[in-house]
Order: C-alpha cells, then structure tokens, then sequence
C-alpha cells in the first residue's frame, strides 16, 4: 500500500469507527475478542481518543494487546478474563503495572466459565452449570460462582456460573452486508456475544453487495444483523492485530508494543503515535 | 539433515521421544497454544501410531479441527473425546496442583502472569494429564503452590528435563532419570517429596527409527506451527 | 434421471446405506433430524429391512416421515419428541395407531428443551436450566426434569432438564469428505446432536475431493470428522424428504403415504413398496 | 387485483388487518411454520411500519434470519429478542391455558396431535402473544383445556373470526366483534366466560390503502412461503 493510499485509506475509517466508539458508554461491561480473532482496534483507538472511562472488559474468553492499550490508557475499571497477555510477544505490561498499582479490579475466570456464562445470557438462564474446575482456587475467590449438589443423581458438586450480559459487545469481521449480517466464519465466539449481548457493534473490512444470508454457503458463518446494533467499514481495521486470511498479525508492531510498554513513559509515547497514525509505530 | 548421526540426540528430542511414548493408546491429544515440544510428541505418536491417535493443535491451520468457536475445545474434552492434555505451570507441586496465575498471596501477587487460561478445567475433564516444564527449576518444582489454578490428586505424569513421574496416590513416583542427571540432583533440584523404586531406572532412548521420523515428517507438520521449533530439531 | 440411471444408481446405495445402518444396534436411542433437514431415508430404509427393534427415537426437536416408517414398521420402543407429524400432510398415522395401541413409550417434550439435553451433554454437564416452561403440564408428567430454586438471587423457581446423550445420532448431508467432514450448513442441530452423540452416522450426496475444513467459507459449515463414526455415499438418501437446495421434499410421495398409511393395511403395502424400490410408489 | 373494490374484502382479509394492529410497536415479530394468516398480519404490520417490525418467518428462506440451527429461535425470544409470536391451539380456555397435545386425559388421550412444539417455551417468554384461530369453534374454546401445552396467565391477544379478546387479570375481556357477528352468537359459541365492556365495539375495518399494501407487496411476500394462502387474498 502506498503513503498517499494509506492516508486516503485512514480518514474515512477513523470517522467510521467513531461512529461505533460512541455508541459505547463509558462503564459499559465491554466483550471483546482475543487478539487471534477479530479485533476491532481501530474503534479501541476512537475510545482511547474520547477518552473513555471506567470501561469494564470481558475477554472472550482472553485478552491481548487492545485490552492492554485500553488499561493502559486509563479508560478501564474493571478486568474479567481468562488470561491476558501479549501471547508470544510476552506478558501485558499495563495490565500487570495496574494490577499492581491497584488502578483495575481483576475477576480471574477460566475460558470455559466464560463461554458458559455467555451461553446462559444467550439462552436466557440465570446460569449454566460447568464440568471439571472444582478444586481450583478460582471457585474460592468467586464469590458469583455457586457450587451446589446436583440435583440428579448421584448428587456431585457441580459448579455454577451466572450468565454473563455484556452490555457490549465489539468486533471486527472481514465482511458485513446493507442488512447488517457479518461473516464471522469459524469464530463462532463472536456469534455467541453478540447473541449475548444488548448492543453489538461490528467493524469489517468491507462491505459485501450481496445478502450474506442468500447464500447457503456463506449463511452457514454469517451472524444474522438481527443482533447487530451497528456496523462501519473500517479497512485494516483489525490491525496490528491479523483479519483471517486478509493480513496477519503484525508481529513488528507486537514487538515494538512489548518493548516500549515496558515502562510507563514508553507505553505513554507508544500510544502517543498510535493515536497519532500508523505510520509513526515504525520510526 | 540425513547426515546427522542417529545415535545422537538432543535433550529435546529425548522429551519429545519420552511425550510420544506416554500417548500411546490415545485416540485424540489436544495441544495447547504455545507447546511446541507437546506438539511435537504428539505429532511424533502419531507417525508412529501410523495416524492414530487424531491431533489438535490449537492456533494450527490444518490440525486444528474445530469449527464450533473457541469454546469447542472444552466442550470435546468434557465429552470425553480428548484423551490426553499437556499444562505446564508457572509452579506445580507435590500434590499435583498446577499454578499459572501469579506469586505470593492471591489476589495481591507479588508477581501475576497472564492467566489460568482454561487449565483449571481441563486438567479435571481430560483422561490423560501430562504436566510438562523444559526446565527442572526448584522454584517450579515447589512443596505448594501460591495459588491453585488447576487441581491436583488426579493420575497424571510430570516430565522435566531431567526426569518423568507419574502421580499415583496421592504422590509423584519417580519413573524414569533422564541420562546424565543423578537422584541427588534430582533431588536437590526438586522442592517437593516424590517417592523412588529402586534401581532407578533411566529413561528410554529414542531408537534410530523413532529420530528418522521425529526429523522427517514430524518436523515437516511441526513446521507449519511452530517454525523456530522445528528449525531447533536435530542433534545439539 | 432415466430409469437405468436410477437402478444403477439405487444398488451401490443400498449396500452404503446398509454399512450405516449396521452400525445402528438395536434397542439404541437414535437421535433423528426433523423432515425439514438432512433426514437419512435410505439408512432408515436398511434398519427397516434388518428389521431394527426397540429403537428409541429422539427427534431433534421434531420427527416426521422417517420416525412414522420406523413405527409403523415395528422398529420402535420409544420416542421422545416435541412434535411427530407429516407437517403439512397432517398427523402420522403409523404413530397414532402406536399410540393408541400403547405399542411404544412417548416422552411428550417440548423442542428447547431437547436442544437444551443435547446442549448438556455436549458441554458435559449433567443437565441445563431452561427458561420458561414452567406451568405447562409437561412439567408434571415429565419425572426425570426437576424444578428448583434458582440459587443465584432471585431465587426464583427454574426448570433443569436432564443432558440427553444419543447412543447414535443419523443424519443426511450434502458433502462429505474423505476425512469424515459432513457440510451441514446453517442446520447446526445436526452438529449438536454429533457433539452429544457416542456415534454419528452420515449419509451424503456426494463425497467432496478438497477437505471441507480447508475452505474457511466452507469450514464455518463443516461438522469435524473427529465427531463422525462412518460416513457413506447415497445419492438422493434424503428422499422422498428434500436435501437443501438439491432436490425438494416429494410432496407426491408424501400425499400418497398420509392416504395409504391410514390404515394398518394400507400402510404395509406402503412399506412394501418402499422397501422393494423407489419406482413402485409411483404406482 | 387492481380491479377489486376496495371497500369489499374477506374475512382472511379482516383478520390479517387486525394481526397488523396487534403488532403495532413491535420491533421483531417471528411467525410458525404453517400459519400463512399471522405470516400475512406480520408482513401488512412491517409494510405499515415502513420496513418495522422485522420479520421472521419459519420454515421461509427469505425471511428466516437464523444460522445457529433450530434452537435460536428459542435463544432468540429467551433474549427477549422477539416481541411477538402465535400460538393456535386444539384447545384454548378461559385462564389462557393452551392445548395442542391431543384431547381426554393424559397420557392416555383419545385422540392425540402432533405434539407441543415450542409452544410451552414460546408462550411463557415472549413479550406479546397472540393466541389466533380462524374458526369460533365452542369445541376449542373450551372452559378448561385437557392439557395445558403452555400455561396461560398472562396478558394476550386471542383472535379469531368471530372476534378479539385480551386476556387481562385473569379473564378474557373482549375487544371487539366482527362485522355480521353478535355479542349472543359470541357466546353461544364460546365454552369459557369473558368479559364485556359496553358499548360491544366492532372490529376496525381494513383501509383502503391497507387493503392495497395487503393485495400488493404483502401478497407478493406471502407468496414465497405460502403461495396458497397467497392466491386467497382479495374480497371473498
């Protein structure tokens, strides 16, 4: 892509992504996507920019580098995921300075929990019962996790987590229609929070002029826009991180993040030029 | 790569050799992010199972098989359908409990990671656990761990650098020394009691066969994964 | 399709169906697609020649032509269903006349609460709440549910139906590969009912060169082969109900059978019919 | 079809109107299979409202929304996510209770339906429910139902050729006649007891530019599921 391509290319998508940004209230319990699907990071760096505040995470069912950006930037009260780390680009370093500093309350879960607690919002229920998990020491520190005798024989404990409602839910595809139907392919766990959530907001890479639902082979991955709030084209939306077999992740950016977010003042300048544009993460 | 000497190995591909043999019988072993000697021996047992046991590598393309969102994974296993799991752990102790999450007192760790991930439920749903560390730390290796990520007490193996357990009523045994470590070390190196059978035997080597596929085709599948750790197969 | 088109191409099927259908033990609870989605006609053909006994039909969530063959043709213990009925073409005579007779065991249910079994035993749980329900005389008849108070505040009464695992799950796609990939499209409750199965039997139109996972427009649509017990090629397995878009439901067939099938008699001459070759119901 | 008066229509015509009515403010509204006369009120409704409510229609391919296979409809109106849906019934009685199960004591009935569907579900998480039968049979609006497939209890609409009733606080209050029906007919050929509130209204007439959407693009909808009940519509 050439410079004067990437300019045109950023204006229009940082106005659409916009649009999503403010359709997410500050303290709104906010789904996002682990870092290997579908990130949305460019409506993360409108929020960055309002700045948004007091935004509480769900890691569906982990978390990487736009909940780093995000804690990091102030805009977060409140963690619940599985992990969240950089993957192979190490450990989150905002994350672990504020949960060191205190700044952010974490609710440490287990991937399973959290799918099992969108799957109860999106049935409905109060809660789904889980397999397995007793004896960790999560159970002990979940005070919202139940643990109750079966009520069919032979009567084991078995786990209970509450549903999990977020209020919104935000990702990045590589195709939407007019109709608001986005292709989510394999990632069903897209399918499931925006099920479970109030409000879903889906930035894509492109728009497609067909009904994603008129073909049989495409409906089959297709979330219906009867669950989507709003969409906006927003190409290389998804970037640093990757959009399915469009572009990869890129590992330079990761690299560069891991490296300068190691302090407070490099992350502050890290974010500086990403908030500024693209090109300045690689001076 | 034909050129290397097949009496010659390196420790990695002893632990690789030594994954492969504890999956045998196994119809299906799922392989975590990030595990590439695991993902190794499980690819290695399945050359030599001539297919079997089925292979899932999550964040591989071709070998992963699921099509139902991330929470597939965890389903399979709860339906029993994954019989063998690898976790490694930050600390794992004497009691077989595992702890990714963090140092000191929960929730103030002195020092936190990234997470349990889904380890407390897997390492309660799959048949066959094995917890697995490259290095043999007596930090890792501790008498109780800080926090309880994924409970212990259930059979499972433990494989090292420097040996392999098996954890059975309610402590680990020692099963094999890796060649070169003694008990001593193993012991000094080692921050939890474990019980010995005397003599204490050592570890089985990789056969010339076993090498020639761990080199061809098993670093072949490797490779579309985990690059750097294929490129790193071969003697040292 | 001419006529020695369609003897050819009925004997290789009959022997491939019949490998499904050997698979299918007698007295196994055999979980079974609606009319509308992927039925296995040509399997249910070869348990109806063995003849299969004490089958214990689940219908997900309903059951039409294919359970009424089973019935009608004795190869039937039990059925838990929603509904069984030929849709349009009215009630299921062979099940009316079981019924009456009392010749088999129904488990009257309701179709979120079979999807909601299914559910617990693909997710290896002993059972799952379900919402609502509740006040519908189903709940008193139905012993194995069980109400309980929710134990998350409020507290209210909530009903928990038990995880229903199929000894066998039998349905009819368009594809499969040779890795044991069946396509199923948008008709995800055949991949539910594969998940909660122990075994899963496939019948297909056609068998797919390229890896259906390959393809990640085609993948989003794929049961894995790591569910599929065996798989095999039957060319219009699905008929006379319809398989997607490659050939409707014979309505003809269907009329003929809801007229004939209303008595005892008529209904074995049917079933004659059907079972010595397609050509004779034209009759 | 441009040809018919606009002041004549049928009672299918009436009864499609009224459906409209009901739905009015609603923002999706979801439709059975087999039930071309609420398909058609949801279709005239979401022509009235410019593009609102949305509509699904099972067993329709244009109109069936749904990719996560024949549970979302159920996870959809748990959600609350479907303002309304119908029910019919064999039998429908004075509390609301709802039958379509088979008739005498059960389990052993003297005669037996299909079966409950999602009817149980349905009728105890929508928002509005609209119970709708086209006939006035004494024989289903019976006093009380042999079954109760879905409990009733709950505000609704019952409509059927003869007239509508909402149920409130525990009985049915009727709304409004049919032209050509009378409040005696009404309840010779009711087996429960409702409420009246005098003066008897009668049922709002269809508008001619309703009448035109109806024999036009509702018509047009329709027929892609229902070309039978399509072909119908006009004035009898």
């Amino acid at each position: 892509m050439s410079g004067a391509q990437r300019g045109t290319a950023r204006a229009a998508p940082t106005v659409a992504a916009a649009t999503l940004a403010q359709r997410i209230p500050d303290g709104a319990l906010l789904a996002l996507a682990p870092d290997y699907s579908g990130c949305a990071l460019a409506v993360v760096r409108e929020l960055i920019r309002r700045p948004a505040r007091g935004l509480r995470l769900l890691g569906v069912p982990q978390l990487g580098l736009q909940a780093d950006l995000l804690i990091g930037a102030g805009c977060v009260a409140e963690v619940e995921t599985a992990a969240l780390s950089l993957g192979e680009h190490g450990l989150a370093p905002a994350f672990l300075r504020a949960a060191t500093a205190g700044t952010i309350v974490i609710r440490d879960s287990t991937c399973p929990a959290i799918h099992a607690g969108l799957t109860a919002a999106e049935r409905g229920v109060p809660f789904l019962p889980l397999c397995g998990v007793l004896g960790s020491d999560l159970v002990r520190w979940r005070k919202d996790w139940r643990v109750i005798d079966d009520p069919f024989p032979p009567g084991r404990p078995i786990l209970l987590v509450p549903a999990l409602r977020p209020d919104v839910a935000l990702f990045h595809v590589e195709r939407i229609d007019a109709a608001g139907n986005a292709w989510v392919g394999v990632r069903r766990e897209l399918m499931t929070m925006a099920h479970a959530a109030r409000t879903t907001l889906v930035s894509a890479e492109a728009a497609s002029a067909e009904n994603l639902l008129a073909d049989a082979t495409l409906a089959a991955g297709t979330l219906p826009g009867l669950y989507v709030t709003a969409t906006a084209v927003v190409p290389h939306g998804a970037a640093p991180t990757g959009c399915g077999k469009l572009y990869p992740r890129d590992d330079a950016v990761y690299a560069r993040y891991a490296e300068r977010a190691a302090t407070a003042g490099g992350f502050a300048r890290f974010l500086d030029a990403w908030l500024a544009g693209d090109d300045v993460l690689a001076a | 790569m034909r050129g290397w000497p097949v009496t010659t190995f390196s420790r990695r591909e002893l632990l690789i050799t030594t994954i492969a043999g504890l999956l045998d019988g196994c119809g299906h072993v799922a392989v975590g992010a990030a595990s590439p000697v695991p993902a190794a021996g499980a690819l290695l047992a399945r050359e030599l199972g001539g297919g079997r046991p089925r292979v899932s590598l999550l964040g591989g393309l071709r070998d992963n098989p699921f099509t139902d969102g991330s929470r597939e994974l965890f389903d399979c296993a709860a339906q029993g359908r994954v019989d063998a799991f690898f976790l490694g752990g930050a600390q794992i102790d004497g009691e077989g409990n595992v702890n990714l999450l963090g140092l000191g007192p929960y929730p103030a760790l002195t020092r936190r990671f990234a997470g349990c991930f889904g380890a407390p439920f897997m390492a309660t749903v799959v048949q066959r656990l094995i917890l697995f560390r490259e290095d043999h730390d007596p930090r890792c290796l501790v008498e109780r761990v800080d926090f309880v990520t994924a409970a212990g007490g259930r059979p499972c193996h433990l494989l090292t650098g420097m040996a392999l357990f098996r954890f059975d009523a309610g402590r680990f045994v020692l099963e094999s020394l890796h060649p070169g470590a003694s008990l001593d070390e193993l012991r000094s190196r080692t921050g939890f009691a474990f019980a010995v059978t005397e003599p204490c035997t050592t570890t089985s080597l990789p056969s010339p066969g076993t090498l020639a596929l761990l080199r061809g085709p098993v670093r072949a599948a490797l490779a579309e994964v985990y690059p750097r750790a294929a490129a790193t197969l071969g003697p040292s």
